[in-house]
């Protein structure tokens, strides 16, 4: 069952980097982005590793979306 | 004891600033060059006769240990010297034109320093990484200090080649952990050999990529002259002196003990010399003073990074000696143009026609003397040494490379000199006062009297070269403990 | 929108160099899958008993690995300055919207919650997940909020100063004292029974210095928060 | 089926395949995005690849999470310690240069207004 879990929370951040990436508006994008580093927060418990789980859902998914939420607030949608 | 003070006191001082900066400006200005003073006071009194070893570990050999052999005591006092010199200046400098949050700039000169120092004396790959990081986030926030545009368009360059070489590098270490299972140099170093061929290649380039950004080798160095133009000349003096030459030491130290010798260096040396010929070439027609000394000073490393992949105790040598005239030169000419830039605004290549300053004037065309490898200048005997152990070797396709590669530096560095002694207008006449005079004439004093009297220190750079070539002892002392 | 120019030969090539690089990636990792040697985390294990701390990976962040941890915090102590630089700007000027006072009463109450609770990871870093890292994030996450809720809300500056320089100066102190004491950079010089494992009170300096790391950590990132918020032009 | 998946091999291959590919679409997002802010998104993904890849190739499937609990007699058939110990050094460290960098983007676009990668050309010659 785990290693099934593993493989489906892998495609799972896999699908939602891709479309992060070729997302057209900065703002879904880094929602999206969100949502990859909590599948990493998954894998990371599931790896047995909670130290780096409870590091990063603070950091990957927490101030690093903060951090890009405050450049698109500066930087703007449009190039 | 004294190697962990080489860097906990800088990080320490970095760390105090803020509490400092309240006693007045002064203060911090005048407690950091006393604090790097007591460092290069340290430094020469380690320096003696026989070979100087000192290990500090925390839980060995599992944990983090710090190496003070020769080579890397040579490493700490040059630092520590031009961080010195640099000091020095910039006291004076600071006097008319300070730069803005100064307390701030300090912080940055005092953790450069320490991550330089740390990135020479630590023997665990992934200690190497962090101090690989440190030097890197502070070169990238000297770089965008002044928040002009430009600075700022070099910062954001800057950064981005250096996290993708630290993603490259993070890889590496990965690999290593996984397979060997340790961290120690000394034990991956034993281990290395054992790996299966593909992995221990991939290993390696991956290595070379990460590393290979941070010593601005052939195709990852399209960075840095973009870097030594937005930044100003007085910052690139330490990048040139000091940054590039902590990461080249740490990269060849480390491939020493992984891989002694083979294919791969042959590679290296290669791809040294494509870089070395490439950079003198695409000097030669540059126009802004930083540009031209940036590609001087990619042609120099180059040179350096193919002597080194020779794995030779002459090359060493003359490398090191290369390495010790390199830094003085181009801290000399980066802070000379520094003086100039505050006197005429430009640093465009047609200022020197202009330039009314005698004293600067035989100051940069010394360095220049050097760095071209004249005989009776610092820059020769390195260079004639590393010609020397490649005629030994029989590799004369370098040797030809070399050659022509310090004919084009001649062309261009005669150009420069023809413009400075032309006759016509000249501009007002630059005032050097007595702080500034001082350092110039002892770097420049030091260029001499090692072109002079090379046999001061060669006994010494010899030891070091023989310290950092000898793998096989140094893996015995690491796991010794 | 023109199709052709989206698709364009960049995103082409760029897909299939990345796509060769990975192939040969996958080549060698998957001829290659490491099996179980031992590694150094396994003597780490075996030693880390004596020290007296429930947490392995706190032990070997802290103690085996000390100097990493002081690294990384002159790193972020490093780039919050930059940040201070970059984004500095003497006329600060707040959100314009103003919250309103169901915000602001609620984040008021979760305030100290989380100020708590950020504290309690920091401080049971030693036994259980957590530590100066995590604690220090959550504390700045804390002030975030108000940040957010309180337009007139503004990290006291001198304060945040003093605390990380504080901080910065014990870890290097702590270090040297280990190192005169007993002879080695960060040794655990305080009394660290293996038969208190588990209780708060235990490992010696290791739950200090991991509450060091806290402060510094929460003060730097509370600052590069105040900093990316506020900033004198806002849009 | 799920057995198929519980065995440690497979679970290394998906470890391994699965940290590459979001390693090549962070790569894919450096090489092909314009925007700024996508292309430190894109030095974010991969850095999370490795860390993914790290982790997992550690995992053994029997041996417990690092921390002594209640009812264990020591610090046996644990899983190893240093990796994480090391990714939470590494993913703090890719945390402040990311924030570093976007404090440059922002300063720069405020000066210039630019926010694209191709066009912040001005230094080339």
């Amino acid at each position: 069952m785990i290693g099934f879990i593993i493989f489906v929370t892998f495609i799972g951040i896999i699908t939602i980097a891709f479309s992060a990436i070729i997302q057209k508006k900065l703002a879904d994008s880094i929602i999206l982005f969100m949502g990859v580093g909590i599948g990493s927060v998954v894998l990371f418990f599931i790896f047995k590793a909670p130290d780096v789980a409870l590091t990063e859902a603070v950091i990957g998914a927490g101030i690093s979306s903060l951090i890009f939420l405050m450049a698109l607030k500066h930087l703007g949608e449009k190039k | 004891m004294s190697s962990v003070l080489f860097i906990a006191l800088p990080l320490l001082f970095g760390f105090a600033t803020p509490i400092l900066s309240r006693f007045g400006k002064n203060g911090v200005a005048f407690t950091s060059l006393a604090m790097q003073l007591f460092l290069l006071f340290l430094a020469f009194t380690l320096i003696g006769d026989k070979p100087y070893i000192e290990i500090i570990s925390i839980a060995p050999p599992l944990g983090i240990s710090f190496v003070l052999n020769n080579i890397s005591l040579f490493f700490v006092t040059l630092f520590t010297f031009l961080m010195v010199a640099f000091s020095i200046y910039y006291l004076s400098y600071r006097k008319t034109d300070a730069y803005k949050n100064e307390t701030k700039f300090f912080i940055l000169l005092n953790m450069l320093l320490a991550s330089a120092i740390g990135l020479v004396l630590s023997s665990d790959i992934f200690n190497v990484y962090v101090f690989f990081e440190i030097a890197g986030i502070s070169a990238y926030i000297l770089t965008a200090y002044k928040k002009t545009p430009s600075a700022l368009e070099a910062g954001i360059k800057y950064l981005l080649t250096g996290s993708i070489a630290s993603i490259f590098l993070v890889f590496a270490i990965i690999l290593i952990y996984l397979n060997i299972g340790s961290l120690n140099l000394a034990i991956i170093a034993q281990d290395f050999e054992t790996l299966p061929y593909n992995l221990k290649v991939f290993i390696s380039i991956l290595f070379l990529i990460g590393f290979g950004f941070k010593v601005e080798i052939f195709p990852l160095n399209f960075w840095v002259s973009d870097v030594y133009e937005g930044s100003t000349a007085l910052v690139n003096s330490l990048f040139s002196g000091i940054v590039v030459k902590a990461y080249l030491f740490a990269f060849f130290h480390i491939l020493y003990l992984f891989l002694p010798s083979g294919e791969f260096s042959t590679f290296l040396i290669y791809l040294g010399a494509i870089s070395m010929i490439i950079a003198e070439i695409v000097a030669l027609k540059q126009t802004n003073l930083k540009r031209v000394f940036a590609y001087s000073s990619l042609g120099q490393v180059a040179l350096i990074f193919t002597a080194f992949a020779l794995q030779s105790i002459d090359a060493i040598q003359g490398a090191l000696f290369i390495i010790l005239a390199h830094s003085i030169a181009k801290i000399v000419i980066f802070l000379a143009l520094t003086t100039i830039e505050k006197n005429y605004k430009s640093l465009d290549i047609n200022v020197l026609k202009e330039l009314n300053a005698p004293f600067l004037r035989v100051v940069i065309v010394i360095a220049m003397l050097s760095l071209l490898g004249i005989p009776l200048f610092a820059g020769f005997i390195g260079k004639f040494l590393v010609l020397k152990a490649f005629a030994v070797e029989q590799i004369f396709p370098i040797l030809a490379i070399i050659i022509i590669a310090s004919l084009l530096e001649a062309v261009y560095y005669f150009k420069l000199i023809g413009f400075m002694f032309e006759k016509g207008d000249r501009k007002d006449k630059i005032k050097v006062d007595f702080t500034h005079k001082f350092i110039f004439s002892l770097l420049t004093f030091l260029i001499l009297l090692v072109g002079i009297t090379p046999f001061v220190i060669s006994g010494f750079l010899l030891d070091s070269a023989n310290v950092m070539l000898d793998s096989i002892s140094y893996i015995a002392m690491l796991v010794k403990g | 929108m023109n199709l052709k120019r989206d698709i364009s030969t960049s995103t082409f090539s760029g897909f299939a160099l990345s796509a060769s690089l990975i192939l040969t990636f996958l080549n060698v990792l998957l001829n290659n899958i490491p099996t179980n040697i031992t590694r150094v985390g396994d003597q780490f294990l075996k030693l880390n008993g004596s020290e007296g701390v429930a947490n392995a990976v706190t032990t070997v962040v802290v103690y085996f690995r000390g100097f990493d941890t002081l690294g990384e915090i002159a790193v972020l102590f490093i780039a919050s300055l930059g940040i201070g630089l970059m984004l500095d700007s003497n006329t600060r000027c707040n959100l314009k919207a103003d919250s309103n006072f169901m915000l602001k009463t609620a984040s008021q109450l979760l305030f100290p919650i989380i100020i708590l609770f950020g504290i309690y990871v920091m401080v049971y870093g030693h036994l259980s997940p957590g530590g100066g890292f995590q604690g220090g994030v959550i504390i700045a996450s804390g002030v975030l909020l108000l940040l957010i809720s309180h337009k007139e809300f503004e990290v006291p500056h001198s304060v945040i100063t003093l605390l990380e320089t504080f901080a910065g100066i014990s870890y290097v102190l702590i270090g040297l004292i280990g190192l005169v004491v007993l002879d080695k950079f960060l040794g655990n010089f305080l009394p660290h029974n293996i038969s208190d494992m588990g209780m708060l009170l235990s490992g010696g300096i290791i739950p200090i210095i991991y509450i060091i790391v806290g402060i510094k950590v929460g003060s730097e990132m509370s600052m590069i928060t105040q900093n990316l918020i506020k900033r004198s032009d806002d849009v | 089926m799920f057995e198929f998946f519980n065995q440690p091999e497979i679970i290394k291959i998906v470890v391994i395949i699965g940290s590459m590919t979001l390693f090549f679409v962070g790569l894919f997002g450096l090489l092909t995005q314009k925007h700024l802010i996508k292309i430190f998104m894109s030095v974010a993904i991969m850095e999370s690849g490795l860390f993914l890849l790290f982790i997992g190739l550690i995992y053994k499937q029997n041996a417990l999470a690092p921390i002594l609990t209640d009812n264990q007699q020591g610090f046996i058939n644990m899983n190893d310690p240093v990796p994480q110990a090391m990714i939470l050094t590494a993913i703090v460290i890719g945390m402040a240069v990311l924030a570093l960098g976007v404090s440059f983007a922002i300063e720069y676009h405020k000066l210039t207004g630019k926010t694209d990668i191709d066009e912040i050309t001005s230094l080339r010659n």
